[in-house]
């Protein structure tokens, strides 16, 4: 357990470190690819705490898609960082805000330290039915069956939050498709990427849905790494960006949730409740509304990074 | 053999992390994501050598997400580079 | 067997290590952007593959070795490519060593 | 435990980072460094509710993953929304 013992402390000591020099490192581009950095360790974390489906979640949403989010809007907003140094807060904010947060940090540390003892654990509760769902991973069977309303209304957030970016966009852009790639300018090297990668991710995004059912993975990881695939292409200009106001869009962001609604909804007329499963049909329902909220989750991740319209639709 | 492969995960991942400090000293955006790009190596050498050492072998699936996506990152990092692009120019 | 198992497991991930530690000093020590990439990718191509290669014997089945050989290629892969494209962004943004 | 004392220093740095940092990009990343302490802290929590033959209680787990990809769109959209209002402020300028 020694060696256990040794990774986990310099896991600590290096997200403790990435993290105060995220806050304190001066420049914006450094802060957000310690971000990256921080996403890739936690996910290794997330591992050692024996938690590998949301390992795998870290990975690709935290530190992948995120990342890319990020970065890019980093370069894009360079030239607005000296502006704000004039704000920079004063000793007594800043000594303020640090006892706060001391404050903050130590009372869940406290909490940390004096847990319930023995812990309270939902595991047996969430074991017990996993035969009858057909489903070996106890995380998809919390997600789609004991606790798929909450998957139904996280699906709605993504949605809404695509809404409102889209929102952003000036009038005479709406409906229009957003800017993401920049034209061959590199050299080819961002397109080879592009044509070479997608066709891997895709395999292995379809993958990570497929062993969802038994082994960690499911479908926001695999729709994840699908969507970065496809963001990808777009920035290498292989894809044009889709008009949001093309029909296929909106279709394929309602897709999932619909899908998941008219099971939940189905719930109603045989088992008795809305979003429970008939007896025996549970797996392949379940595999069913993964399949199609991977589908959403590729287009509804993508179309978030990808960011609001740039210009209009006639053009 | 398991605590060796544990060990091993522990000194690349220590020895990845001092090459953040070009994160912290740059000079140019291009240094940084090179660390990023060698502790993403690192962090997916790590994995494997955790899911052996484990006996996890899903946990070769999160080294397998983090090598597809490893090259997302700088991708978004080159499409926005700086220098002179004719689109930049219009844009801002 | 087993005996020899281990010691190339040994052997094969303390050279990974090693040439994980070659490529961090190079990129610490090395005086401009482009040597600096030139000790990035021999960590990624030689660490990441020798522990690789050290593993294998305790893959899990066929399938787990190829999805070992698969993770380094990928790698490998997109280790080129980003690499040159960091070279392109060096010379293109004229950052100056 | 040790990750849980990690989990509870992210939100103490994070927060700090929001309430000190002018610029809006810094201040979304900080805020996602708190998020990510408290993820932790859930982590720490299934990992202790370990039963039933599992490494770890599945109802945490399932609802820090619900949680980061909530974080993810909360992130593009503050982006987003910070990206116009410099686009914004531009305009204003000249």
């Amino acid at each position: 357990m020694s060696a256990g013992w040794v990774l986990n402390s310099v896991l600590a000591v290096l997200v403790l470190g990435v993290a105060g020099a995220i806050i304190a490192v001066r420049t914006l581009f450094a802060a957000v690819v310690g971000f990256v950095v921080l996403g890739l360790l936690l996910a290794i974390v997330w591992v050692r705490l024996a938690a590998v489906d949301v390992a795998l979640t870290e990975a690709a949403i935290g530190s992948g898609v995120t990342g890319a989010v990020l970065i890019a809007a980093a370069s894009r907003l360079r030239a607005t960082e000296k502006v704000s140094v004039a704000e920079q807060p004063g000793p007594a904010l800043r000594v303020g805000a640090g006892i706060l947060s001391a404050l903050v940090a130590a009372g869940l540390a406290a909490l940390v330290v004096f847990a319930a003892d023995p812990a309270p654990s939902l595991a047996p509760a969430a074991v017990a039915h996993l035969v009858e769902l057909g489903v070996g991973n106890p995380v998809t069977a919390v997600l789609l069956a004991y606790r798929g309303i909450d998957t139904l209304l996280e699906k709605m957030v993504l949605l809404l939050a695509l809404l409102g970016v889209w929102s952003l966009a000036p009038d005479m852009v709406w409906g229009g498709a957003p800017e993401v790639s920049a034209g061959a300018v590199d050299g080819g090297a961002l397109a080879l990427l592009g044509r070479v990668l997608p066709p891997v991710g895709i395999v292995v995004g379809v993958y990570v849905l497929w062993v969802g059912a038994t082994d960690p993975g499911g479908a926001f990881q695999g729709g994840a790494v699908i969507a970065s695939m496809w963001i990808l292409a777009l920035m290498a200009g292989l894809l044009p960006a889709p008009a949001i106001r093309a029909r296929w869009v909106r279709r394929a962001l309602v897709a999932g949730p619909a899908v998941f609604l008219a099971v939940g909804m189905a719930g109603f007329a045989w088992p008795g409740g809305f979003l429970s499963y008939p007896a025996g049909y549970a797996k392949p329902l379940i595999v069913a509304i993964e399949a199609a909220l991977t589908f959403s989750v590729v287009i509804v991740l993508g179309l978030l990074a990808a960011g609001p319209p740039h210009h209009g639709p006639g053009r | 053999m398991h605590e060796f492969l544990i060990g091993a995960a522990s000194v690349v991942m220590a020895i990845v992390a001092l090459g953040l400090l070009r994160v912290l000293r740059g000079p140019g955006d291009a240094d940084r994501m090179m660390a990023a790009q060698l502790l993403g190596s690192g962090g997916i050498a790590a994995l494997l050598l955790v899911a052996a050492g484990t006996d996890r072998p899903a946990v070769t699936d999160v080294a397998l997400v983090l090598a597809l996506l490893a090259a997302f990152a700088s991708a978004a990092f080159v499409r926005h580079a700086p220098g002179p692009r004719p689109e930049d120019i219009k844009n801002t | 067997m087993t005996f020899g198992r281990d010691i190339l497991t040994i052997l094969a991930v303390t050279a990974g290590v090693f040439f994980f530690f070659a490529g961090t000093v190079g990129l610490l020590r090395f005086p401009d952007p482009l040597c600096r990439l030139h000790a990035l990718t021999k960590a990624d191509n030689l660490g990441l593959g020798l522990i690789v290669l050290g593993l294998l014997p305790w893959a899990d089945g066929v399938w787990g070795g190829v999805k070992l050989v698969g993770i380094w290629l990928l790698a490998q892969l997109s280790g080129a490519i980003v690499t040159q494209m960091i070279a392109r962004a060096v010379r293109h943004g004229g950052e100056a060593p | 435990m040790l990750f849980g004392l990690v989990g509870a220093a992210l939100v103490g740095l994070g927060l700090f980072g929001v309430v000190v940092h002018p610029h809006p990009l810094r201040k979304i990343l900080a805020f996602n460094l708190l998020g990510g302490g408290v993820f932790l802290l859930f982590g720490v929590i299934a990992r202790r509710g370990a039963a039933a033959g599992l490494e770890g209680d599945p109802v945490p787990q399932a609802l820090v993953i619900t949680g980061i990809v909530v974080a993810f769109s909360a992130t593009a959209l503050a982006v987003a929304l910070v990206r116009r209002l410099f686009q914004v402020m531009d305009g204003a300028d000249r």
